[in-house]
């Protein structure tokens, strides 16, 4: 398999100077290409820092699922190669290499970013330059909420549906809470999850006093401050969207000062960590996955699939395949199904990049557990599961007495802003909007 | 216009419980050499110090030209016309002796244009003439840290003539330099001084160069003037040269 | 050694331009390139008075947030570069007055938290800043014509480019001055500059406000460039990203800091592409190679090789 | 029912004992970066990377000991033993092998070989122990909690935090004064702090103390991360947040001075918890806003001695 790690200097440096020609098959998204010899992509992830929680594992996602698919003869007979770029050192460093992948790796699709400010930074440059992006597992909603990017597709959920769904089952599951703390990470998704959150529960039940609004510091290691703070307060309720290593921090110095006893945790963001928390994390507590990708999932669409898909990654890494290896496994389904009608579009001829983008729109393309179609305006349908934690045979928490969310009811309607459409919902949509599983 | 260029009056400081300044009391007359002379400790760079405004005086008044100048900031005196050069020579040491008394012709000219080079013909013009007249031409473009004792005491001394002052307070001018040049050295800046016009003020050991080069000598101790009048006189004093160049003597030896 | 370094300007100058060409994507590398060399030259002027500042991605991201805010309102390139220039060289003067009575840590430590505190505003500030999701800057006019893309990338790098000279030769024209020669002196012997008359923090101020100035107009270009700005720019390493590219290219000439920040960000890139998971190691092991082996940085090395041809 | 005053009153009582914890963190790392800069003039970006590695190795050799059937007990000397392990072998390696040889150079090269060997460090880190969060938290459970009576009701912290951190802090404190002012190598070490150029002049071998210093400075970093690692999951990224922080308690501490940066630790902490009490927006800025206040009343730092510019 080739991956950038084989990408040589010289290489570099030859694509350097020959891509004059390919800044030509870039901007001219009409013109009519052969079939390549491979299939590239160029996939942006952390592969520093502490997000790399995330990044690493999707990278690895990346590197097995390429294999498969070249192993069974690559996506419309050409086997795909992938390059990988770092998010960590900033925009300014992103948003080059960017360019480079486009006009020197001359990649044929790019995968954008878990950061959503990384994602900002992409999309316009998806316009400008014409080539399919897929935003794989970042969740502003700012994106095609400000604007139109013909050439980007979001192939999972976003942070409306990931915020809306917990809402709902909290209201449904604990519908008497009368205070709510928040205490999420202090950067832009830890603020907009809480306005998207704070919208909704204003709209459909008034009257919740909020407590505290704690924004730590990203990246803290210390919540002991925080949490002596909200022990004191003794909340009904305690919202963090927090994830990664932070979150498992939360949670352990948390339940051990016994706060999970006092106030009942939503998280919407939890499955990732369950993991490294293991019996840290208390039974009964609200857990979500951004995504319905559970791997206790009662009824998947295709249970060997994810059988497959889980048990493979857990074997080849020796470790749990978390939410950011799904929307890897999502992004690459996306793909192949993109390729696949856009070749019988063609009558078997290979897609530029104007028809590639044109075979996303209204895609429908499988997961293991379900089936997610791209909106039109880009935005992927990907319903939510949201459950109280619980323990089985695995040595971490998983959910049960899920609900099921489909991504229609809890996704705002194309061409509205996600924080006017929260404020139009009224009480008693917890118990329309989803469905025990 | 009055005799006296620069009057200290019971000017005090004491660190901690060692007084520095016991009361000195001291005119210095326009254009002559008055020399210092004292035991280490006595104060007498103390008096340089609080000339020049990086000591402030916790007691008296120094006034220059008739005016207070104490506890001015050190450029507002030079500003005013009195130089000082270091016990330990204060050279610039990234900086050529040419260089070094460019700055300090750059720092009595300006504020210049800020994209005229430092050597800008004037006054390099006026360094290398300087540098001439200390018999420094050999090592203008030699870098200050590579220069020896003697010769960065004259480097040293060179930047504060370039000041163009009318009062120069010299800290020990030829301590480092080799006893048998001291003599030409002090030859040669006596001669600068008294072509510019400068009044001197000079911390000296040597008495030898004391009873050639000064017009009037003050004896410090312990903070306070002993003796003030002409080397002959001063120097001839029994006490004084108990208790001051018998000290001189035995230290030197 | 004169003739050479302007020589060697014209030429580098001529090799981007050609670079810049052959590989359009390197173009944008390029660009900012020359837009952190101009702040390194900044950065240059305070190591001569052995000053190192640990904050000046302040300047760096005020510059950019500026030209962010203003670019909907006034969006022509040839306006907000001297625009967030100047507000930059402001809030130098502000901040200068306050830090140039500080030396070496305090110096170092005072910048670095202020330009903690500034950055710490920019994500707290979410309502005004969007935090670390960032900024998105449209693709302002350029003496009022709306360029394509690609001719407004062109004209941001021409424009990089001759500032990036511009500025090169005036910096050396400061240092050659007494300005810049007083600031070594600041370096060596400071309280001798005071018994001259000379005012040291008056000359560490003034290049204060001018790192500044540079810093911004930095900022701005990175930004127009970039067209998103975040947070991230203004945080500490990024700061002592600049302090590297200073030492890597060489303190001793106007040359020096672009040609640090040049190899910087092809190394950057190159390492990145190559060793995804361990470009910073990788920059870190050039780092240490340079200031173990040439500490007189790529400009040292260029000037030994030319001594000895001549 | 309490009045508004009561209530926070005792609020401000929780404040104190949560700031005093992450006060005795703070100074546990800065300390050791203190030290060093008091006598090496090394400002050590570095110091971030040690405390990080401390902080894993700490985690990585306590679930070890546990696997191996130490009892549980072992939990809290393991972290001494990590982070001495940690210091004793980077501490001296980093020293001889990079440091030694710029003392000569020009401050801003040292700090720029400390800078370089930040950025490998971090991908090493990420190399042995990946990305994925790492965890021991049997030090944090060994000794369980402890619960502070607030008002009718009750407030649990943990043991750990409440006496191990300030303890192990105020032991280091008091051992650190009296190791400078009693023994023959403290004395050393103060006065090489205090006037380099007369130290060396009087024969001391300052390749040795330099040594010693930086082994010490190490360790104490590891320490701090050691200490830390019970209640925190270490992930990529730890030493950068951690370094600003340090870098902030020296310059307002004043060089070289240990209990300088014990009160600044302590201001930082108190007022970083009641800043998360009363106005936690501000909590991020309470340390730099320390140090500008602190260096605008004194240039030198609080324990800061003026050095004389000798004339």
């Amino acid at each position: 398999m080739t991956t950038s790690a084989s990408m040589s200097r010289r290489s570099v440096l030859a694509g350097a100077a020959t891509s004059g020609s390919l800044l030509m098959a870039g901007s001219g998204a009409e013109a009519q290409p052969a079939k390549p010899a491979e299939l590239k992509i160029g996939i942006t992830t952390f592969l520093s820092g502490p997000a790399s929680v995330f990044g690493v594992p999707a990278k690895q996602t990346a590197e097995m699922l390429a294999e498969q698919i070249n192993a069974a003869g690559g996506i419309g007979g050409v086997p795909v190669r992938l390059s990988f770029v770092d998010e960590n050192p900033g925009t300014e460093h992103l948003v080059g290499e960017f360019r480079r992948l486009v006009q020197s790796e001359g990649v044929h699709v790019v995968f954008a970013s878990i950061s959503s400010g990384s994602c900002l930074a992409c999309t316009p440059l998806s316009d400008e330059m014409r080539k399919t992006t897929i935003l794989w597992d970042c969740g502003t909603q700012r994106i095609f909420e400000e604007g139109r990017h013909p050439f980007a597709f979001r192939t999972q959920g976003y942070g409306t549906s990931e915020v809306l769904a917990p809402l709902l089952y909290l209201l449904k599951h604990k519908p008497d809470f009368r205070s709510i703390a928040v205490i999420n990470q202090d950067y832009a998704w830890g603020r907009d999850s809480w306005e998207l959150w704070r919208a909704g529960m204003d709209a459909m039940k008034p009257g919740v006093r909020v407590v505290a609004e704690l924004f730590p510091r990203f990246n803290s290691t210390d919540f002991s401050t925080e949490i002596t703070r909200l022990l004191a307060l003794r909340p009904d309720v305690i919202l963090s969207t927090s994830w990664g290593g932070e979150l498992v921090t939360l949670v352990r110095q948390a339940n051990e000062r016994r706060l999970l006893e006092r106030s009942l945790m939503v998280l919407p963001v939890a499955e990732a960590s369950l993991p490294p928390l293991g019996r840290s994390m208390p039974a009964g507590h609200i857990i979500g996955t951004r995504g319905d990708h559970w791997v206790n999932h009662p009824r998947p669409r295709d249970k060997a699939a994810l059988d497959r898909f889980v048990n493979g990654y857990q074997q080849r890494f020796n470790q749990p395949a978390i939410y950011p290896c799904h929307h890897m496994f999502q992004a690459f389904s996306a793909l192949q199904a993109a390729y696949t009608k856009a070749i019988a579009a063609k009558s078997g001829g290979w897609p530029n990049d104007q028809e590639l983008a044109a075979a996303f729109q209204g895609l429908t393309f499988d997961t293991p557990t379900s089936r997610i179609t791209i909106r039109e305006d880009g935005q992927g349908m990907e319903d939510q599961i949201v459950g109280l934690s619980s323990f089985g045979t695995l040595p971490y928490a998983v959910p049960e007495k899920m609900m099921l969310y489909p991504a229609t009811n809890v996704s705002a309607p194309v061409g509205q802003k996600s924080v006017d459409w929260l404020k139009t919902l009224r009480a008693g949509l917890e118990n329309t909007a989803g469905e025990a599983i | 216009m009055s005799d006296v260029l620069l009057s200290a009056q019971g000017l005090r400081l004491a660190f901690g419980g060692v007084k520095a300044a016991d009361g000195i009391d001291l005119d210095v007359r326009r254009g002559e050499f008055l020399a210092i002379i004292g035991p280490n400790g006595a104060g007498k760079t103390t008096f340089i110090n609080m000339t020049t405004g990086y000591l402030r005086p916790q007691a008296g008044i120094i006034t220059y030209e008739g005016q207070a100048i104490t506890g001015m900031a050190p450029r507002r005196i030079v500003a005013r016309g009195i130089a000082r050069s270091f016990q330990l020579p204060q050279l610039f040491t990234e900086h050529t002796v040419l260089e070094n008394v460019a700055l300090a012709i750059a720092a009595r000219e300006g504020p210049w244009s800020p994209l005229a080079p430092l050597l800008r013909p004037r006054w390099r013009e006026e360094a290398v003439d300087l540098l001439e007249r200390f018999g420094l031409t050999s090592i203008a473009g030699a870098r200050a840290d590579a220069l020896n004792e003697g010769a960065r005491k004259l480097a040293d001394i060179a930047m504060a003539v370039a000041l163009k002052p009318r009062l120069l307070l010299m800290d020990e001018p030829t301590s480092g330099v080799a006893a048998n040049e001291k003599m030409e050295v002090v030859e040669t800046l006596a001669r600068v001084l008294r072509a510019a016009q400068v009044t001197a003020v000079f911390v000296e050991h040597d008495m030898d160069v004391v009873e050639r080069f000064a017009d009037r000598v003050a004896v410090w101790s312990q903070g306070r003037i002993a003796a003030l009048g002409p080397p002959a006189e001063v120097l001839s004093d029994p006490q004084v040269q108990r208790d001051v160049i018998g000290i001189e003597r035995h230290a030197a030896a | 050694m004169r003739r050479t370094e302007t020589l060697l300007a014209i030429g580098g100058a001529a090799l981007l331009v050609l670079l810049a060409i052959l590989a359009p994507w390197l173009r944008f590398v390029l660009t900012i390139a020359l837009a952190k060399g101009v702040a390194v030259l900044g950065i240059l002027l305070l190591l001569r008075a052995g000053q190192v500042s640990f904050g000046h991605a302040l300047y760096l991201s005020f510059g950019a947030y500026t030209v962010a805010f203003l670019a909907p309102a006034m969006p022509e390139a040839l306006i907000l570069m001297p625009v967030a220039m100047l507000l930059s060289g402001l809030l130098g003067l502000v901040i200068g007055l306050f830090v140039s009575r500080y030396r070496d840590i305090f110096f170092s430590m005072l910048n670095l938290a202020i330009s903690m505190v500034f950055y710490s505003l920019l994500e707290k500030l979410y309502h005004y800043t969007k935090g670390t999701d960032g900024i998105r800057v449209g693709v302002p006019r350029f003496l009022g014509m709306a360029l394509e893309r690609d001719q407004f990338e062109w004209a941001m790098f021409g424009t990089a480019l001759v500032l990036a000279l511009a500025i090169g030769c005036f910096v050396r024209l400061y240092l050659a001055s007494p300005m810049g020669q007083a600031l070594s002196a600041i370096k060596t012997r400071e309280t001798r500059l005071e018994f001259m008359g000379l005012p040291a923090r008056a000359v560490l101020l003034s290049a204060y406000v001018l790192s500044a100035l540079m810093g911004g107009l930095a900022g701005s270009i990175i930004a127009m460039t970039t067209r998103h700005v975040t947070p991230l720019l203004g945080y500490w390493t990024v700061s002592g990203e600049l302090v590297f590219i200073a030492i890597l290219g060489g303190a001793g000439a106007a040359l020096g800091p672009f040609l640090g920040a040049v190899t910087f960000e092809l190394v950057r890139v190159y390492a990145a592409a190559s060793f995804a998971d361990a470009w910073q190691a990788i920059l870190g092991l050039v780092l240490l190679g340079v200031i173990l082996f040439f500490s007189r940085g790529l400009w040292g090395m260029v000037e030994s090789l030319w001594r000895r041809r001549a | 029912m309490y009045g508004w005053f009561e209530e926070n009153g005792l609020l401000l009582g929780l404040a104190l004992l949560d700031g005093l914890a992450y006060a005795a963190l703070v100074f546990m790392v800065a300390v050791g970066l203190n030290l060093v800069f008091g006598v090496l003039r090394v400002l050590n970006v570095a110091h971030g990377s040690l405390y990080a590695i401390g902080a894993y190795a700490a985690a990585s050799l306590g679930l070890f000991a546990a696997s191996s059937g130490l009892p549980a007990w072992a939990s809290l000397p393991v972290l001494l033993v990590a982070a001495a392990l940690v210091g004793g072998i980077l501490g001296p390696l980093i020293e001889r092998l990079l440091l030694r040889r710029i003392y000569a150079q020009e401050p801003v090269l040292q700090l720029l070989v400390t800078f370089a060997l930040f950025m490998i460090l971090e991908d090493a880190q990420k190399l042995i122990w990946g990305t994925q969060p790492v965890q021991n938290d049997a030090a944090m459970r060994l000794l369980g909690n402890f619960d502070v009576p607030f008002g009718a009701d009750f407030i649990p912290f943990t043991a750990y935090q409440l006496f191990v951190l300030p303890g192990v802090a105020v032991a280091t404190l008091v051992g650190l004064a009296w190791f400078l002012r009693r023994t023959l190598t403290g004395r050393v070490i103060v006065a090489v702090t205090t006037d380099r150029e007369a130290a060396t002049a009087m024969g001391i071998d300052a390749s040795r103390i330099y040594l010693l210093t930086f082994t010490f400075g190490a360790i104490l970093a590891a320490l701090g991360g050691a200490l830390s690692s019970p209640t925190a999951s270490l992930v990529p990224g730890l030493g950068a947040q951690t370094i600003v922080l340090s870098f902030a308690v020296v310059a307002t501490a004043g060089l070289g001075q240990i209990e300088g940066a014990a009160l600044t630790a302590l201001m930082i902490g108190l007022s970083r918890s009641i800043a998360v009490y009363f106005l936690p927006e501000a909590e991020v800025l309470t340390p730099y806003l320390i140090m500008v206040a602190v260096l605008l009343v004194r240039p030198q730092g609080l324990f800061g001695v003026a050095e004389t510019r000798r004339v």
